[in-house]
């Protein structure tokens, strides 16, 4: 086990890259699956909610088979850009990313149908096309869903163990987030204090993200609530 | 017919147990109920007073653990079954025979080297002491990607996420994708042992009978054809 | 003509015809006549199962011709009956909404008698001040026409004339063709250049002009 | 492992008794997190949060202290009742109550951070207490959020493994869900074809789950969304 | 007396007092001076910072004597100035929310003239169709006053006519006092039995009676 400060940090890395990242596609598969009707719109669901129905370990194992040098994306990745995420922090990410997408989709979609369609009317026979509504409405409007998607997303990314461990192992340094070392204290006879000790941090980065959140959706909320 | 006990079985134990379970229920006895996860998940709920009869684990650290707080029966741990560590590779890689020191270490560390976890998993605790007795570890510790276990580290070789790994002979045996390029000496290693043992706590007269059964010819000759060494 | 509209709605349970000049039309007609309906259709808001809408001379949709265009770029200014403030921004910003920049706010918050409610969020609005910022919302858009959904309804007098000055000044400022509803006959004839009556259908019967 | 039949209807019985007995609770929850305001919400908040953020494996073996004879509850239920939930279905049902609960009361608050308070206003003034206007307002409005709640937690319910096995360990017929099957399946050399299987029925299982929880969703909101 | 108010809310910007027997009573002001905040006061939705009210002697609230029913048991028959239909039921269903049994629904119904929209769900009406069915859900709840926050706002002049029937049928049979809000002076003195004035503050300036 390396540093606790260095684990810290890459868990920290680990789960803010992937929620960063995971927040656009998110809200975009969120307001497509709130708003469009088009046919195969279940069948996009179903997928968006994948990893969370599938055990991580058999997502890590379908990212591995995706991603390894011999797999359709790790192929390309390393035959065109000559870089591979096994084994690397990119790569934990990713597995963090996947895990966490579907409950950031679930909330913002929830927030995305809550808003008052007539108001996005409002702003469309005020000149604005479908997309400035969309984003200058729908968004902030939905805000309170984004954020609270963006921590449940947070959460679980910094909680994510079995699709990383099963996708990229545990690298200590690189791949070693604290789920991954608390599960390796787990496993010895006598680590109870570590696992304690890490479990404790891990609380306090949600706890932390958590007031952030609230404290966010309620400057974000001060008009709303009300026509 | 008496109850059946509950046997506690380290996941790589599971289908070996399966099968002696199956051929205990055949004779006529009440089918033991098996339960199996990590060995430490096991030893951990054997601490916190998990109604259980047997438990054989895949790694005799927790055994010595569960021994030390008198959580077994006294005189009733046994080694069931034994081990062999070996590495694989993709089919056609060539074998490591002879190979020790700084060429083993070229050789292993050339891509990651995946390996259970030395820190928290018996097989690469092995693997590690293996590879300090040749002289290779220092060289190849900073390659060395730490799995779940074994059973995923031999994933990563198969779908050529690693060129080598270390494994126990048991799952290298059924890969077609891997091949075995090499065995480590018996004595590279602390031996690779699977214990048994009856827990203190075991009122069922049964788990007894199946536990002698597990060490009787009969026994080890099933888990042997799931490529066990025995006693 | 200034609006030329033709329309069938609502599975054919609302029908409207008139061809009328500039100026101001008063849309005059029972509760559930299917005047909101028709300012729908004309906004761009609800798709009319056939017909057309032309203001003056250009064509916003017209199922013959598949002509459809989308709300933004038909221009209108529309007062909704109900306000439909953006609960999110606060009124100065609601206002400027639809503008191009804030020219015109000072003058319009005036008329309206809101100046006082600009940094106010929209929930803390009362009846009337809610649809006085909603029509100088619309009127700060730049709009070629107006779509008036009783814009007066809970307005007090004083500032009921207030807001028919705002308007008619924009009128004759800019001479947007605009059509108002109203359920009271004396603010009609009061305010309207031409009546169009649509023809009750409170009970579900189909209304004809 | 046992035969195909027998596991999926297990995973049935134990993902459907988990939703069915976490909904209460999640509702009542997401009740007090979304309306109410008193000190030490954000603790009550962290709580729920909990079993999202620590990997499930530390879940489980706080489960197994705590429901373990020697353990708090475990002691209880042993003594008075004479029953234990560990290697039980009982047990598996557990915890994927607790997994999925973060995620049913989350879901759950953001509908009813979404109704708007004036209707329940409306429905005191016409004689309903606070207990009525919230069973028969503020409820079926935020009906769309309960199901999705429901959904989401039955998913991650049949998808649950980490804490399972530390908790109650992989028993044939009593707690070896899809999952753990899965898992099971995986350790084995040779076993991919059977992972395949079996998680080609889990994601089946969600799908219809998904379906399902969408029909009801558009059939609960044929009145709602504008006001 | 019937509404025996003295309230002082919004951190002191409005404020009202008046001790008016039962019959209908007017509340008239500009938009903005407080009229809706005083009916929340009254039927409990708003806690004033201080004051009472007490209607037909029975003390709903009292800051010195620390009396603060919770609204369901002050047993007002508000409509709200927007109609807050519960969108989840259908009109049928709304409007016998708070009513014992459907006795009255018949009556209220065609009084209203809304019998023909009973199975439609609240999104699907007009505005003034859906303002209807909240005066006939107050009026069906058996309250023991009425609070009517322009009631008669977005109705045509034959609905205004059968709407104030109704109330005037039922303040008639049963003798409830009542608030009524409007902006129109012309109703008002048509309507009402006396008028209560509230005190302009437009812009943020205390109301006073
Ligand atoms: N979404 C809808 N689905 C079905 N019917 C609708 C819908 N919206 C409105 N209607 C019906 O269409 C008719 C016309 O409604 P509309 O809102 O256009 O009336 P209106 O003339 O504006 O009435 P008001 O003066 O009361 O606002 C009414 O009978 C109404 O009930
Ligand atoms: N939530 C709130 N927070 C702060 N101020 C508010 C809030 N609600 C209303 N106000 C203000 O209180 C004053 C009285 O509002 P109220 O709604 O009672 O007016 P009203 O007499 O009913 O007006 P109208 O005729 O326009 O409906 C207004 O100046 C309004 O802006
Ligand atoms: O429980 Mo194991 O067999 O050490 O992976
Ligand atoms: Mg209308
Ligand atoms: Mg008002």
């Amino acid at each position: 086990m390396s540093d606790l400060a260095g684990i810290v940090r890459l868990t920290l890395l680990v789960g803010g890259t992937a929620t960063l990242a995971c927040l656009p596609v998110a809200f975009l598969l969120a307001w497509v699956l709130a708003r469009w009707r088009f046919p195969g719109k279940v069948v996009l669901d179903a997928i968006v909610h994948l990893p969370l129905v599938v055990p991580p370990v058999v997502t890590g194992w379908v990212l591995l088979l995706a991603f390894a040098p011999a797999g359709p994306v790790g192929g390309v990745l390393e035959r065109w850009f000559g870089v591979s995420v096994l084994f690397r922090w990119t790569g934990a990410t990713i597995a963090a990313a996947v895990m966490a997408l579907p409950l950031m989709v679930r909330a913002m979609r929830l927030s995305i149908e809550a808003v008052d369609r007539r108001l996005e009317q409002a702003a469309r026979t005020l000149g604005a096309s479908r997309w400035r509504a969309y984003a200058t409405v729908t968004l902030p409007l939905a805000l309170p869903g984004v954020f609270a998607g963006a921590v449940l997303g947070f959460a679980r990314s910094i909680g994510e163990f079995g699709a990383t461990i099963t996708f990229v192992s545990n690298v200590p340094g690189e791949t070693q987030t604290l789920p991954l070392a608390i599960y390796a204290a787990l496993q010895q006879p006598g680590g109870e204090q570590q696992v304690w000790r890490l479990a404790a941090i891990s609380v306090s980065l949600s706890l932390v993200a958590l007031v952030v959140s609230e404290a966010l959706v309620r400057r974000a909320g001060r008009g709303t609530h009300v026509l | 017919q008496r109850a059946a006990p509950t046997v506690l079985a380290a996941a790589s134990m599971q289908e070996a147990m399966n099968d002696a379970a199956d051929a205990w229920a055949r004779a006529g006895h009440a089918r033991p109920v098996l339960a199996s996860a990590a060995s430490s998940a096991l030893a951990r709920q054997i601490e916190a007073g998990a109604p259980a009869d047997l438990f054989v684990s895949a790694d005799a650290e927790w055994m010595d653990a569960l021994q030390r707080r008198n959580l077994l029966a006294p005189g009733s741990r046994a080694i069931v079954a034994r081990g062999r560590l070996v590495v694989v590779a993709p089919p056609g890689t060539a074998s490591l025979n002879g190979k020790r020191g700084a060429s083993l270490a070229r050789v292993l560390g050339a891509g990651p080297l995946a390996m259970a976890d030395p820190a928290s998993v018996p097989a690469g605790r092995y693997g590690q002491q293996a590879l300090t007795r040749m002289g290779a570890w220092d060289a190849v510790a900073p390659r060395v990607v730490r799995a779940e276990n074994v059973r995923a580290a031999l994933a990563l070789v198969e779908r050529g996420a690693a060129p080598y790994g270390i494994v126990y002979a048991t799952d290298a045996r059924a890969s077609t994708r891997v091949r075995v390029v090499g065995a480590f000496p018996p004595n590279s290693h602390a031996p690779i042992v699977y214990p048994l043992a009856r827990l203190a706590r075991s009122r069922n007269p049964s788990a007894e009978s199946f536990r002698r059964y597990l060490l009787s010819s009969t026994g080890q000759a099933i888990l042997a054809r799931r490529g066990f060494l025995t006693r | 003509m200034s609006f030329d509209v033709d329309l069938t709605l609502r599975d054919g349970r609302v029908s409207a015809r008139f061809d009328v000049p500039g100026g101001v039309t008063i849309l005059f007609a029972p509760s559930g006549a299917g005047k909101t309906s028709v300012l729908d259709a004309i906004a761009g808001l609800l798709t009319p199962e056939r017909g057309h809408v032309r203001v003056d001379g250009r064509t916003l949709f017209d199922s013959a011709a598949r002509v459809n265009l989308p709300p933004e770029r038909r221009r209108a200014g529309y007062v909704f009956q109900d306000a439909r403030l953006f609960p999110h921004r606060r009124v100065r910003a609601n206002l400027l909404y639809g503008a191009r920049d804030d020219s015109g706010l000072a003058e319009v918050a005036d008329l309206l008698g809101i100046r006082h409610l600009l940094a106010r969020w929209p929930r803390t609005l009362s009846g009337g001040e809610a649809k006085r910022v909603a029509i100088g919302r619309a009127l700060l858009s730049r709009p070629d026409f107006l779509l008036l959904d009783e814009p007066l309804a809970s307005l007090d007098a004083a500032r009921r004339d207030d807001a028919m000055r705002a308007i008619a000044s924009v009128r004759d400022a800019t001479g947007l063709p605009t059509l108002l509803v109203t359920h009271d006959r004396a603010e009609a004839e009061r305010l309207g250049d031409r009546i169009v009556e649509l023809a009750g259908c409170d009970d579900g019967a189909p209304g004809e002009i």
